[in-house]
């Protein structure tokens, strides 16, 4: 699936977008944050404090126990600051 | 409900013109009553704030910025709407965002803009930086609690 | 407060640019954040209306807008108003009452304006009277009830 | 003192505006109106219903129960529909 980040999860993660391809035992918007948050400290850092991250599943908002199988498209980001 | 128009959305780089936008709501009917305009604009912070940059997520910008219209024009009998919402480097003073909402009587009109501003300000994925005058970048906008409890006001009428 | 612009407040039997109004507010300044125009338009009422004719106390209108405008000024802080009502004869479509506002925070701008509206059509001294397509002249305009009730919204806050 | 009429209640009345010189006993507002209402049977009609007539005593709003004394000028009015 792709992955997304942006505003200052892109900035800590250090990119904008990838493809990643976690195993099946990780299932919920949950366990992908704590999956990506031990990739490296880049990503740890991005993603320490997972409470105040959002996420988006094929662009729509999304809590962070729904289930990611299926989504091709997958979003983190900080609350946003529109309008 | 009769009448409504298909919500314009549109997110873009470039400058708008609210005249145009709240002109084209109207032309050519008679049977509105009230027209709102809101238009959102880049505060200088007292003289500190060169501009600011806005990062968004375009394509679901689109699409939850139409779910937001359409669950507007879902609780009230609006006979237009129109929202446009900018990205990119906005210096102080420009414009950001406007929303545009034609009804036959103001409180409709009013209720849904407010209400549209505020699920914008918390569901639409745009996120602002700060530039500074004299060329340093500054932080992230911090969301304001406000916000939250803003949008909060039209959720006990949901349930 | 620091920064409110004197309110201005016109009655007049010539139409009026919105664009004009609400742009003469925000121009040549960085410290507005929110910007709300109210439109009021003449509804032809499903085809039956073919203008509607407004009477009004002319010395009155002037001085009671201007203490209602004084009102949200002290409520709300704003950063300008402007506020202009027409009489005379106005053909269905066209425009009748302009409130805009100026504030820092949208719900500033956005509550300032929808109390100035209510305060306007329970305390103005303008009289509507319809004229019927077909040449008729129709009866002189209830007061909606509504109105009333969403005046009286605001009056809670006050004691 | 000047009185003026407005909307319905001019059409009434038949008049615009007019000159008035009521008797020192007549103190209110409310006086007033029964006092024009005895002066005709325009006026009768006019102020048949009092309840529902709003007065501005020098361009300001007033309750019924208003004192006219030294006000220059009188107005009445159905209720607002601007707007």
């Amino acid at each position: 699936m792709k992955a997304l980040y942006f505003a200052w999860v892109r900035e800590r993660v250090g990119k904008s977008e990838e493809e990643i391809a976690p195993q099946a035992s990780v299932a919920t918007v949950d366990d992908l944050m704590t999956w990506l948050a031990e990739k490296d400290e880049a990503y740890a850092h991005a993603f320490e404090k997972k409470s105040v991250i959002r996420a988006a599943l094929d662009r729509a908002h999304v809590s962070h126990d729904a289930r990611i199988a299926g989504a091709k498209e997958i979003a983190f980001f900080p609350p946003m600051t529109g309008g | 409900m009769a009448g409504a128009a298909k919500p314009i959305v549109r997110v873009q780089r470039e400058d708008f013109d609210p005249a145009v936008e709240s002109e084209a709501l109207r032309r050519g009917r008679a049977d509105i009553g009230a027209l709102v305009t809101f238009v959102g604009l880049c505060r200088d912070e007292g003289g500190t704030l060169q501009a600011l940059e806005i990062e968004h997520y375009g394509a679901m910008a689109i699409a939850e910025i139409e779910r937001v219209a359409a669950e507007a024009l879902s609780r009230w009998p609006l006979l237009g709407a129109t929202i446009v919402h900018r990205y990119g480097l906005i210096e102080a003073s420009g414009r950001i965002v406007l929303v545009a909402v034609a009804a036959a009587h103001r409180g409709d009109a009013f209720e849904a803009a407010s209400f549209l501003m505020d699920y914008l300000k918390t569901r639409a994925p745009f996120w602002k930086r700060a530039h500074l005058v004299g060329g340093a970048r500054g932080d992230w906008v911090e969301p304001r609690g406000a916000d939250d409890i803003s949008a909060a006001r039209w959720r006990a009428a949901e349930s």
